[in-house]
């Protein structure tokens, strides 16, 4: 029923309170009866169980494989039920159960941030600018909204469209929140089949919450010279007043842009952002700072220079609160997602509220109207950062040697430590007046502060950190461009045919969060490693970010030196997090616009297409969130593969391709019917990789597709058996399975490969033109 | 006999790894073991015990005939000491294979006995770790590094550096002298 | 925003499609323009933060107590993190937030369950009658919806109306669950919050799902002479082809009843229930059976006597399919749900299914379609039934004896029990042929199978348990008032004094789950006790079956014994779980129709009422699941205590004031606004009881309340303190603290209660006419 | 020393109590303790220890001046056996109060040192230790069930009934001969 729709348009109606004029009235789903830009297909507004076959055939080739992170289930009072090794719960569940159980929660929780965002910030810009701010992406972006008319079916003509589309979304994920209560879904491949429908709507929440933000707050619009922007601690003028914005929701950052353009102060006051936020207020106003990513957050409060914080919502710390007092800043909560227990100060008089903080009567304050909220942290920054001098600054060295002092060497630290960073040993340096050790441990830390937690000497761990690396941090000043959005059609039109074809290598995309196992440097070195082999590399987030933190050989930063543009070779930031949505609706697009396939309620078709065409995998090196788990899960039902890192390895599932079992790798050859050993392409839709190296290799596999012509798969060989050779040695062991034809060997190796062929008794295959459904089959085979 | 697990919070459930009392210990269980296979990662490419290079036991534990799988990155230092694995794929798709009871190992004469994990990141090692007791109950498992894995079913207490060094040499004698 | 309305009546459009008759549009939320019934209140359709001031005004008297279940946080692949006694997570959430959290959680998945099951019915119920069935209730009834009037402010005429209360539960919903996500809220407090806001919700979301399907299905409609129907395992005819419906949605087992009566075959097939889905039917059609409350559903399925299984929501084993096949019974799914990995055969021609069925070719199929479904399982219950004769009987004792010799009294079995019970001396028992141990622990046993999963010998302990209860089985017959819905005005109208003066002593409901801490006798025996005493009685869900599972002295089951009016000493079932909302409703209508309150948006004015004045108590003994939390949370955000069994210790969270801090009682006198000690009433808002007794002494206790007249606070005294004596030996401890004048004393008790008080140094009090909001303060105190 | 939780499930995480190795040990613990509290339930009311009534144990620690408190109904048996309760609530409730750094005591003299839980629903308990654990890390929880305890400070392990009896005989002549 929820695909039902109705549109009506009336000039004028009369009823029995009158007339009303220009009436436009919506129901369920929007159906556009004026044109039929394309015939419908069969699943709009996809149920539950819609896509459940589609689901079933990824599901079969790559199975869910379990690592659970705890042998217990504690959900209900029946509980704790011990599960280990097919033990069964009260309620019947067994681990395996459990633990698809526990990734569709993971899932939804990450969907409703995103839905919860898009439907927040649709409010705030229905209130502020009207229901009929036109969709209108320039005129390089036809296809406006790629998941909307896969998804729903409609083409949203008005940010008021997207009413019917979030409505969808919440609808669904109220059924699927369901069924992980206790007694309902029982099954393995069930739960799956559902994460991956709360995948499939967590990249619609994000597109509609994206697009939304674009055309209202005219954000750029897929523009690849989108600015250069300042990110890093070295960017912000500590002289002025800091306001400092964490969070994902840019409704109250917009607010103080405008308020301070409005007034003139502009040059006055220095505003910095944390996490999606920075990076939409810099799509706002491109004289915003970045400050960092999450990883960056302790960080930059410890350093005492923010003066006030404003957060509105996601990738907050729970403890924001006590660290802003630890510094004497207010904190200004603006979501009712995060309250923070703070008093509900929203219809107060402004004046009452500054003086209440300046006087430091609060800690902070609850006001849930964006626009007060910028009216009172600019007014707060401005009078409390003259009082709040004295707490702009660390603890002298002194000082830190004296705390370190009471080190006992313990160990707590470093066992409390996600990472086992050796953190008791840099203490212990300290004690002895080396910093180094601990400037050290600040370069690669993820800024969690787990260790400073556990120490029962209580020592502050996390400021010696920050200030043994103090004289980095005005060091620290790099460029990112600003995040462009989505790309534009006739970049698809130019990449798409190399892309399916297999010419371009392949789509790297660098998504998600800093919960990395080592340093982030990592990440950009792996960006810089597909750069430079002409990958198209795409960016979002964290990621993003921390792309920007790191400097080539010639000093540059990598958003200085590749261009923009979708293209090969060239560097894209999307944007904050929910730009990730333009990630896979490019692969969408490609479908759309280079192979004119109809998105129109087509699921199942584009995400086959994508599986066996598109040569785009997402890396989520530091993937933490439950959001990143549901974004991952949404790029795996469209057939698109991630990788994560090790840490990845506890959100407790796998998507594993068995490359071994022959059988699993056949797909239908469109044209006859016929069934073609395709070769593990891609092998997996996600799984976690141990190291970097181990990520660079696959990452170059995992673009791999059955559908790349000879020349296509020659150039991907080329960089998978180059790669192995650098960070592995020698050929890869598995490429036999991915020679069809001796065309397919890239000619510089073609010795050693053909040598490596014989061994494993090669023999040539069919190239394909694969689908995994049996209804796209043309012509039956005899 | 059991012990806490190295990264305190990674606490599974009530079945928990027996403890390796010495390196001779773990001889014992590997002179019985009827067919053993080494996983090995990214920390034999760069840690040491002691001073001494991880990927030393390695090379010793490939010597006395046990198939050698390298994950992560590792598979190019063991080339460069002389050790062929048998196979070089991700953890876990040699996790996935060994829970697979199909399986008839790399060589095609069956299903491994005994799982040894060593050098390899320690909450990614639990989590494969954790799998395998859970899904395949029947493998033996064994963690050779100094922390002490609870998934596994056998695994060293933590160990100093010291006493990881002196275990792992005498468990490489005691493999010899058997 | 979200509360914002229009509705549309109009006659005729024009339009450029064509011509509309008779359109009638509703967005956002409805508003009843042509009659304006009552003004609106502060807060219709409140959103997340629109009552925090007054869960505030709770949680400061009744504040979070947390016993954490886990010291662990492993929501995300930052953790697991250690939040032992002051450590903080990676996110920076300590402990007690972390409760909060997991306690939000909880409630949303059991608003999912509701709401998605109003959800559910409605699609089913508006497709198969339309959106225009009226919302009648019957004449007595004219407060139809007071949840829905109450919350969103608006009157319900037709089904079709409540999708707008559905669509704003849905909004609701993703806002609440998005907090949950790591990095969002932060505060203990604004979770509680949340969870209050979540269980208003649920609340109106069981009241929609209820309404829905009594006034589309004609089930009873408040009628007191609901007929009694049959309950308990010797109630169904084994020798007829049985079909076993297990789950809460009725729609399925509504088919079911049609498809029989259609076909003229009530005569020829059995139909069961377990859970509420048995009490719906039974309020389909009174000859339906049913088996029992989900404790007994593992049970009945071990007897072998279902020969087909059809699930649809909710309270189902998640081993369902597997237990079936042990017994060669076919399962049928039937909702999104709860798919069990089955294959979709929504589509497939029903004999081919039946076929499949009947061959035992596949465990079970999924049909989403209840119509089908329903045809479906007749036909192959009567095809079935012929070739299963063979697997519905259980082992034989020799059997039995056998298997129990493998036993090595380990006591793994009773270490997984929940319960302790002693399971080994029971198996040991029946080693040497004595199966009267098994036989009581059958008795008391809550149906877990846990003990049984956790045998290293692979004992079937419960078929051990089950073969040893056979006798029983046969005898098992009792009568149970079909579920009759909601409370009539007529009856509030009588009852609204005494219950408000305090005259009749209280209100107990005996809802929820039965994971109870031992016998489910023990639920009857506490609702006889009040029944005796004259409190209105009122029962739902499970708890309404175990009280129809006991017999009085006499012989008599309570529901033949006891009236089943809303008055004093009488029993009402209200029927399946969504049911519970009429109790909340009842309540409010006191407010409404008693007081003459206006209820439209004005849910604080409302709670505030009942919290003060309204002597109603919730006793779910056997709370399990997270539905029953959030119920539980909604009737205390209403200002209704709930007392839960000693399980309910592992929710994490109870609501407890503190009789000892006397400055937390004080209440606004609404005639001076003065503060006026009010005495702990009610002292908790919810906590677990270890004992019946202790609850029983409790249930009395929680009854009284502020605005007790001296009259009835003596009834409420007398029962107390008779209570007290009998369990407990002696007067309450805390009896002064209770008796505000002498005319409060029960006149019985008189010189051993002044005696009492004389110790204490007891002084008079005022008897205010409470409230906990300033607004309503009448006249300001000088 | 630890010991597994009686409920196998039952697993709390890092922090578990240390064991009660003998009756004398808790005595000794007791001797010291300053401002001692004894909370007894509903296990009193029926359960026996070897043949002797739980409550048995009760009386004589009450009778060396430990001030008791009567949970859900035991105050009744109590009441018959001699021993008037400091008072009588509900188990949350004394747990609760407990856990308030402000709180006096019910003499008005100050806070508790030691809470000692005796004859209380297994899980319940569990579930009272932990809210203490971690919201009143100071105050020492000890259990005197038979059943180890892991959210206590200190706990006896799992105990037979026979060994049980003898531990709180042992604790009770230990205690007097004091
Ligand atoms: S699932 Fe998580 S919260 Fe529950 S017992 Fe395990 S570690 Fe603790
Ligand atoms: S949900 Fe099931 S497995 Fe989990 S605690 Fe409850 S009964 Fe046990
Ligand atoms: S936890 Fe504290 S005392 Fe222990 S080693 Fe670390 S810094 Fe030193
Ligand atoms: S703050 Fe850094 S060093 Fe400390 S525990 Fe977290 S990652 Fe490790
Ligand atoms: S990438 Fe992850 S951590 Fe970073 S802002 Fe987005 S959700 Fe937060
Ligand atoms: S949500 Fe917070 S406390 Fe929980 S595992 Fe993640 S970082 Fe740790
Ligand atoms: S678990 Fe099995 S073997 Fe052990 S005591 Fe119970 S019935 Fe006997
Ligand atoms: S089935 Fe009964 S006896 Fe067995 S564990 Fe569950 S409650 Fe205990």
């Amino acid at each position: 029923m929820s695909g039902e729709s109705l549109r009506l348009k009336a000039t004028e109606v009369q009823t029995t309170i009158g007339v009303i004029k220009g009436l436009e009235v919506a129901i369920g789903a929007v159906i556009e009866e004026e044109e039929e830009w394309e015939p419908m297909g069969p699943t709009p507004f996809p149920k539950v169980t819609d896509l459940r076959s589609w689901d079933m055939t990824l599901l079969k080739r790559y199975k869910p494989f379990y690592a659970p992170f705890c042998d217990l289930c504690c959900l209900c009072t029946y509980g704790k039920c011990d599960l280990t090794a097919g033990k069964r719960g009260a309620c019947g569940l067994d681990i395996g159960t459990q633990q698809g159980r526990i990734v569709l929660l993971a899932c939804l929780i990450g969907l409703a941030a995103h839905a919860g965002h898009a439907r927040h910030l649709w409010h705030y810009l229905v209130e502020k600018f009207g229901r009929n701010v036109p969709v209108d992406l320039g005129g390089d972006i036809a296809v406006e909204a790629p998941h909307t008319r896969l998804i729903c079916g409609f083409r949203p003509k008005t940010i008021g469209d997207f009413d019917v589309a979030l409505k969808y979304v919440e609808e669904q994920l109220v059924q699927l929140l369901s069924a992980t209560h206790t007694g309902q879904e029982g099954n393995y491949l069930d739960f799956e089949s559902k994460a991956l429908h709360v995948g499939m709507l967590d990249h619609l929440a994000m597109e509609i919450a994206d697009i939304i933000q674009i055309v209202a707050l005219n954000f750029p619009k897929g523009d690849p010279d989108a600015p250069l922007v300042e990110i890093g601690f070295g960017t912000v003028d500590r002289n002025k007043p800091v306001i400092l914005c964490i969070g994902h929701n840019v409704a109250p950052a917009v607010e103080i842009v405008d308020y301070l353009r409005e007034h003139n102060l502009y040059d006055k006051v220095e505003v910095c952002g944390v996490c999606c936020t920075a990076h939409d207020m810099t799509r706002y106003y491109s004289g915003a700072k970045i400050i960092g990513p999450l990883s960056r957050q302790l960080r930059y409060i410890r350093t005492g220079i923010p003066d006030v914080i404003i957060v509105d919502e996601q990738c907050i710390r729970a403890d924001i609160v006590r660290e802003a007092q630890r510094i004497h800043a207010p904190v200004v909560a603006t979501n009712e997602k995060k309250c923070e227990g703070l008093p509900d100060r929203t219809h107060d008089p402004i004046d009452e509220i500054v003086d209440d903080l300046v006087n430091f009567r609060v800690p902070g304050v609850f006001i849930e109207d964006p626009r007060k909220a910028a009216e009172l942290v600019v007014k707060t920054a401005i009078k409390i950062a003259p009082l709040r001098k004295q707490y702009k600054t660390l603890p002298s060295k002194e000082e830190l040697i004296e705390l370190a002092k009471k080190c006992t060497n313990c160990k707590s630290c470093r066992r409390a430590c996600p990472n086992d960073y050796p953190v008791n040993e840099a203490v212990q340096a300290a004690k002895n007046g080396d910093l180094s050790k601990l400037a050290e441990l600040a370069e690669v830390c993820v800024g969690c502060g787990r260790c400073e937690s556990a120490c029962p000497r209580g020592i502050p761990i996390f400021t010696l950190m920050t200030k043994a690396a103090e004289a980095e941090i005005e060091k620290e000043r790099y460029k990112i461009r600003a995040g462009r959005g989505p790309i534009k059609d006739t970049e698809i039109r130019n990449v798409g045919a190399p892309i399916v074809l297999g010419e371009i290598p392949g789509v790297v995309a660098y998504i998600g969060c800093p919960n990395y196992p080592g340093s982030y440097r990592e990440v950009a070195e792996m960006a810089e490693e597909f750069l430079r082999r002409r990958y198209i590399v795409v960016a979002s987030g964290c990621e993003a970010m921390d792309i920007a933190r790191y400097l080539t050989e010639e000093g540059k930063g990598l958003y200085e030196v590749y261009p923009g543009d979708f293209d090969a070779g060239c560097l894209v930031n999307v944007g904050s997090c929910v730009a990730n949505a333009h990630i896979s609706g490019a692969a969408i697009k490609i479908a759309s616009i280079f192979a004119r396939r109809n998105l129109r309620g087509n699921y199942e078709e584009i995400a086959d297409y994508i599986l066996n065409r598109v040569g785009a995998v997402g890396v989520a090196w530091g993937a933490m969130s439950q959001k990143a788990a549901s974004i991952a899960t949404g790029f795996n039902r469209l057939g698109i593969p991630a990788i994560v890192g090790p840490h990845g390895s506890k959100y407790r599932r796998a998507y594993l391709g068995r490359p071994d079992r022959e059988e699993d790798w056949y797909v239908y050859d469109a044209r006859t019917g016929e069934k073609v050993y395709a070769g593990p392409a891609p092998e997996h839709l996600i799984y976690p990789a141990e190291s970097k190296e181990e990520a660079m290799v696959m990452t170059a596999k995992l673009c791999i597709r059955p559908n790349d012509t000879t020349k296509g798969r020659a150039i991907k060989l080329a960089h998978y058996i180059d790669l192995h050779k650098k960070f592995f040695g020698g050929l890869p062991e598995d490429l036999h399975l991915f020679v069809r034809t001796e065309a397919d060997i890239p000619i510089t190796m073609k010795d050693e490969v053909l040598e490596f062929l014989k061994e494993k008794g090669w023999k040539p295959m069919k190239i394909p033109d694969p689908t995994l459904l049996p209804r796209l089959i043309r012509r039956k085979a005899k | 006999m059991s012990a806490k697990p190295w990264q305190i919070s990674n606490i599974p459930g009530p079945k928990t790894a027996s403890i390796l009392k010495s390196g001779e210990a773990v001889a014992k269980i590997l002179k019985k073991a009827k067919r053993p296979i080494l996983i090995v990662g990214a920390r034999i490419v760069t840690e040491k015990v002691d001073g001494e290079p991880l990927v030393k036991y390695v090379v010793e534990l490939a010597k006395l005939g046990i198939p050698v799988v390298a994950t992560a990155h590792s598979r190019k230092i063991l080339l460069e000491h002389g050790v062929k694995p048998v196979a070089t794929m991700p953890l876990i798709n040699i996790t996935n294979m060994l829970k697979d009871p199909e399986w008839k190992g790399f060589d095609g004469n069956g299903g491994y006995t005994h799982a040894i994990f060593f050098g390899i990141t320690y909450y990614l090692q639990s989590q494969m770790l954790s799998a395998l007791k859970h899904f395949a109950p029947k493998l033996i498992t064994i963690s050779l590094d100094k922390e002490y894995q609870p998934n596994a079913t056998w695994s060293f207490p933590n160990l100093s550096e010291k006493d990881w060094k002196e275990a792992l040499e005498k468990m490489i004698s005691s493999l010899k002298g058997g």
